[in-house]
């Protein structure tokens, strides 16, 4: 399936829910809206003709004007094709349906991008910090704009802590 | 930490080991929280993200030509394939045609880097199993790819060969005779290693039917490259979407049959073999012409979203990049193959002893800057 | 005259004309011999245990393609006495929580016990300290305290990998003593005796009248059980690096880690020297002929081989696992150490 | 000379004894149990019975007080916790032993020990064997089925707790 028919036949399901972009960008993506996207994930790795049961990366992306998605790259190892699936998040508080019921693989991607870009993902099963130690609260390093302090103390292991 | 460790429900017999972060079989620094029931791993939780330099935010703040030298220091065992995916993003969101010179020679390098790569895998796994000769034995190889490399481009370990649009600089003329006798002994070397490991019965013992990775799990998982393949997947991204004229070299990709620890070994045995294949076609093969596309000096790229994807030796990695069509990237996501790999260890490693955690953890091949970035 | 057998007669002479010439009473004579003894044999196998060291070095860095110690005397021959020396000047960490008396014992016994060891092998021919007529099962008995220790060890540094090595050297070195031990027995049933110096006599300086052949099961067995005992590859489970990271001495440091590590090569040295006096005919030549190369050199030749065969195992197989180990031991070991002691016994009854 | 290392073992396996009973931590104790042992195995070979003082290391030391510490070792319950040696019945329990020394002592001194005279044999092993092969052999056989009954019983009950657990 080449990439118009797999466009097309997302259309033809979710209709309104789809907006496909064909700017001037190389590469061509599909947006998915926020209610529906957990619904067309799974629709994507179950149905026979797209079968993206492979999740590439998942990551979010904090554009200008505070406006926050989160990209997916799937792949199909059966049919060769792949994807690319934008969620376009709420502005004041980017919150999103976790995509691990869909994809194991989406577990440290969302725990990266919840403490790297603030993005919460419900149901997480597991939403610790996955790259920054435990004790950081200096706010959300990978959004645009951010200061942080020009010295972060270490933490304080001789404290408490079992191990 | 802590509150990790107190959240876990423990009954009479089980108890809780930290292995990690410093541990000699951790490959860097990694820990895992086992939660063990004599020697049983009941539990799993990886703690990663002791190495965290955060590449992705420096990118932003970095040209695009800038960022190149930080892309080697993402995985130090493989950095060739890190260029090579970095540049390859680039020059798809510029639309820069690469000649085809400079293509041959990146399949050059980033082959002779399997092969390192691959071979330290090889040491290292030797030395979670206990033996510390065959260590040894493949520094002994890797040394000589690191001459070709230092030959070529002054580095040893970060390499910065790659250049949006080309290659940094020409093989030097005694290159070619030097990695002719090196593919030559070298395959010598493969079947040393052969004999030291594949047959032997303690190390069959060791990996045979251990950590069994169904093709699915892994898939789910998102792990790829040996890791995936040992599980006897045909999933290699040089075949299926050839980049850099990969399309223009004949070799086979080498499938496990079971997904268990030796396929795995088995796999990247046979990859050696492959890459010699294909490095004595890219020097036999190495048309003449330029070996870097013209790129204006302050380079601008339109804006626009790109996914780069290259079969690094470790597995798929890639780069999600987004640009404003400043000069420098707006966002660069990066994808490696080890994020995807070390996931699988949990679900591989429940029910198996200390020893095969070891083993499995070997098997992945996983190395921790690259998961932490 | 190189047989140092006169020299220790004369010693012998000496100190107790000496003594008698003091009037000193029978008893201080003895106690001085004995001493005399035993700091002889001290002196030597602290000698032994450095140049095992420095040999293990060697042999592994020529196995491994490179020189090994190069810089510190001829080939590096001084680089174990720096390295003690080193050790010497360490401070001796206790970590915080451990059992400091047991922490403290633990290294004492496991040196103790591999220099006790001593007192009953045959270095050559006048050369054993104590003949006594339980000979092997004094060793046997006497090496059971290296597991102690271990256990001791493990325990008492309150740490959980120490903990594991502690338990996994004393699971393996329980099962494999069973095989050991059996495969002593077809040796002691042709002999009919356990007496070191006995072994040695019987089998005399004719190299097909020694036990290695008639009892090669039994030979094969001992070296494999031996080396399991001894916590080497393919057997190193109890302080498995790249698993326990370095198991039961994990909290050890400075002189205490040194005994750990000097009792290791010291028995490594027993088992060659038992091997030697068991299987190899003890300090006799392989022929008559041969017999003017002084005893001594025989047995260290022998029992040096038998402990470079060890080093050439650990510097070329991987490691097992721990079920697999001793599962090894219960289901192949044992059952042919069995099947060694009824073809012995029906050999013995046939000649 | 042998009174006198008779006296030092005979004190250090009393001593160690009692350290075993009162010791609060229970792998200090059998610690003390290895060292009890092998006193006991010292006073043998000062008694020329230097099979049974080997055997006794190899056994007691070598084979069941390891057990014991391995178990130790294994169970949390009993790891690293301090137990308590003396509780409330400490006259009756005073008392009854002392009576039992009493009795014991009276016993002691009232038995005649007969000695056998003559040499010790110069194989004491061999003839150890011999006895054992041929005056002892039904009860050297009855122990040994004793020994694999026990073995099996042993194994057993492990297995039971084993599928136990897993249900």
């Amino acid at each position: 399936m080449n990439k118009e028919q797999i466009e097309n036949k997302i259309t033809q399901k979710f209709g309104s829910a789809i907006e496909i972009q064909k700017t001037k960008n190389p590469e061509p993506f599909i947006y998915v809206s926020i209610e529906k996207y957990i619904e067309v994930c799974e629709f994507l790795k179950t149905d026979p003709d797209m079968c993206f049961e492979y999740l590439f990366q998942l990551g979010g992306v904090h554009y200008p004007d505070d406006r926050f998605e989160i990209a997916l790259t799937l792949s199909s190892h059966k049919h060769k094709h792949e994807l690319v699936l934008k969620v376009k998040l709420p502005h004041d508080n980017p919150k999103a349906p976790t995509a691990t019921t869909v994809w194991e693989a989406a577990n440290w991607y969302e725990r990266e991008a919840m403490e790297l870009f603030g993005i919460q993902f419900e149901g997480h099963p597991d939403p610790r910090p996955l790259l920054l130690y435990d004790d950081w609260n200096y706010g959300y390093p990978m959004r645009k704009g951010w200061t942080g302090p020009d010295f972060i103390p270490m933490p304080d292991k001789t404290k408490g802590g079992d191990d | 930490m802590t509150d990790v460790t107190k959240n876990i429900q423990l009954s009479e017999e089980e108890f809780l080991l930290n292995m990690g972060p410093q541990h000699p079989s951790t490959h860097g620094v990694l820990r895992l929280v086992l939660k063990l029931r004599g020697e049983f791993i009941e539990d799993l939780t990886p703690h990663v993200g002791y190495l965290h330099r955060s590449i992705e935010k420096i990118a932003e703040n970095r040209t695009y030509a800038q960022f190149m030298p930080f892309t080697d220091r993402i995985d130090y065992c493989a950095s060739m394939p890190c260029n090579l995916a970095w540049a390859l993003a680039v020059e798809k969101l510029a639309g820069i045609e690469v000649p085809p010179r400079a293509q041959y020679l990146r399949v050059l390098m980033t082959e002779l880097n399997r092969i390192a790569s691959h071979l330290i895998y090889l040491g290292v796994m030797s030395l979670d199993l206990g033996a510390f000769t065959p260590f040894l034995y493949t520094f002994r190889e890797r040394e000589w790819i690191l001459d070709l490399f230092e030959m070529t481009c002054g580095q040893r370990l970060t390499y910065n060969y790659m250049r949006i649009g080309g290659v940094s600089r020409d093989l030097p003329p005694e290159f070619y005779q030097s990695c002719k006798n090196f593919t030559k002994v070298f395959l010598k070397k493969v079947d040393e290693y052969e004999a030291l490991f594949t047959y032997n019965p303690i190390f069959l013992t060791r990996t045979k039917d251990i950590g069994i990775l169904p093709i699915a799990v892994g898939l789910e998982y998102g792990a790829s490259g040996p890791t995936i393949r040992g599980s006897g997947h045909n999933w290699d991204l040089r075949k299926v979407e050839p980049y850099s004229s990969y399309e223009k070299f004949d070799f086979n990709v080498p499938l496990g049959t079971k997904g268990d620890v030796w396929d795995r070994y088995m796999v990247r045995v046979q990859e050696m073999r492959e890459s010699c294949k294909i490095i004595n076609q890219a020097l036999d093969g190495l048309p003449e012409g330029e070996i870097k596309a013209k790129v204006p000096g302050v380079f601008k790229p339109p804006a626009g979203e790109v996914i780069s994807r290259i079969e690094a030796p470790r597995g798929e990695m890639g780069y999600y990049l987004v640009s404003d069509g400043s000069t420098k990237p707006y966002r660069v996501k990066i994808r490696t193959a080890s994020y995807g790999n070390l996931q699988v260890l949990r679900y591989l490693s429940r029910g198996w002893k200390i020893a095969d955690l070891v083993a499995i953890f070997g098997s992945l091949d996983v190395v921790l800057p690259e998961v932490d970035r | 005259m190189l047989e140092l057998t006169g020299i220790i007669q004369w010693v012998g002479g000496i100190v107790t004309s000496i003594s008698n010439s003091l009037g000193l009473p029978q008893i201080i004579i003895d106690i001085i011999l004995i001493l005399l003894i035993a700091v002889a044999i001290f002196a030597f196998l602290m000698l032994m245990a450095l140049y095992l060291i420095w040999m293990e070095r060697k042999v592994s860095g020529h196995i491994q393609d490179r020189l090994g110690p190069m810089m510190t005397g001829w080939h590096g021959w001084a680089q174990t006495i720096a390295d003690a020396l080193k050790l010497l000047q360490k401070e001796d960490i206790i970590v915080a929580n451990a059992d400091r008396k047991v922490h403290y014992w633990a290294p004492i016994v496991v040196f103790t016990a591999c220099f006790a060891v001593y007192a009953v092998i045959p270095f050559g021919k006048g050369m054993l300290a104590a003949d006594v007529n339980i000979g092997i099962l004094y060793i046997l008995s006497i090496t059971t305290f290296t597991t102690l220790s271990l256990l001791m060890a493990g325990w008492a540094s309150n740490n959980k990998y120490a903990l594991l090595g502690g338990m996994r050297s004393a699971s393996q070195i329980i099962s494999y003593e069973v095989p050991l031990t059996l495969s002593i027995l077809g040796v002691v049933m042709m002999a009919g005796t356990l007496s070191m110096g006995k072994f040695v006599e019987l089998q005399g300086p004719y190299i097909w009248k020694w036990y290695v052949w008639p009892q090669f099961i039994g030979f094969c067995i001992y070296l494999i059980a031996s080396t399991a005992e001894l916590n080497r590859t393919p057997f190193d489970l109890p302080e498995a690096e790249q698993e326990l990271v370095a198991g039961f001495n994990i909290e050890y440091s400075g002189m205490k880690f040194a005994m750990f590590f000097l009792a290791e090569f010291l028995n490594m040295f027993t088992v060659g020297a038992v091997t030697t006096t068991l299987f190899l005919g003890g300090w006799n030549p392989p022929l008559p002929a041969l017999a003017f190369i002084p005893s001594w050199v025989w047995f260290l030749g022998k029992s040096l081989f038998i402990v470079f065969v060890i080093m050439w195992f650990k510097w070329t197989y991987p490691r097992l696992r721990v079920d697999h180990l001793l599962s090894f031991a219960w289901k192949v070991l044992l059952p042919i150490s069995f099947i060694n002691i009824i073809l012995t016994a029906i050999g013995i009854t046939i000649f | 000379m042998n009174l006198l290392v008779f006296y030092i073992l005979a004190i250090l396996a009393a001593g160690s004894a009692i350290m075993v009973v009162t010791m609060k931590n229970i792998f200090h104790s059998a610690l003390f149990l290895v060292l009890t042992f092998f006193s006991v195995a010292g006073i043998y070979v000062l008694l020329n019975a230097e099979f049974l003082a080997a055997v006794q290391v190899l056994i007691y030391v070598g084979a069941i007080t390891i057990l014991m510490i391995f178990a130790i070792m294994l169970t949390h319950q009993l790891f690293s916790r301090s137990l308590r040696q003396v509780n409330e019945q400490v006259i009756p329990a005073s008392l009854i032993t002392f009576i039992f020394f009493v009795l014991s002592v009276v016993a002691l001194a009232k038995t005649a020990w007969p000695v056998s005279g003559g040499q010790l044999p110069e194989d004491r092993i061999f003839e150890i064997g011999k006895l054992l092969m041929s005056e002892y052999v039904i009860p050297f056989e009855v122990v040994s089925v004793v020994l694999l009954v026990a073995l099996v019983g042993a194994i057993i009950i492990g297995r039971r707790e084993k599928s136990g657990d897993t249900k």
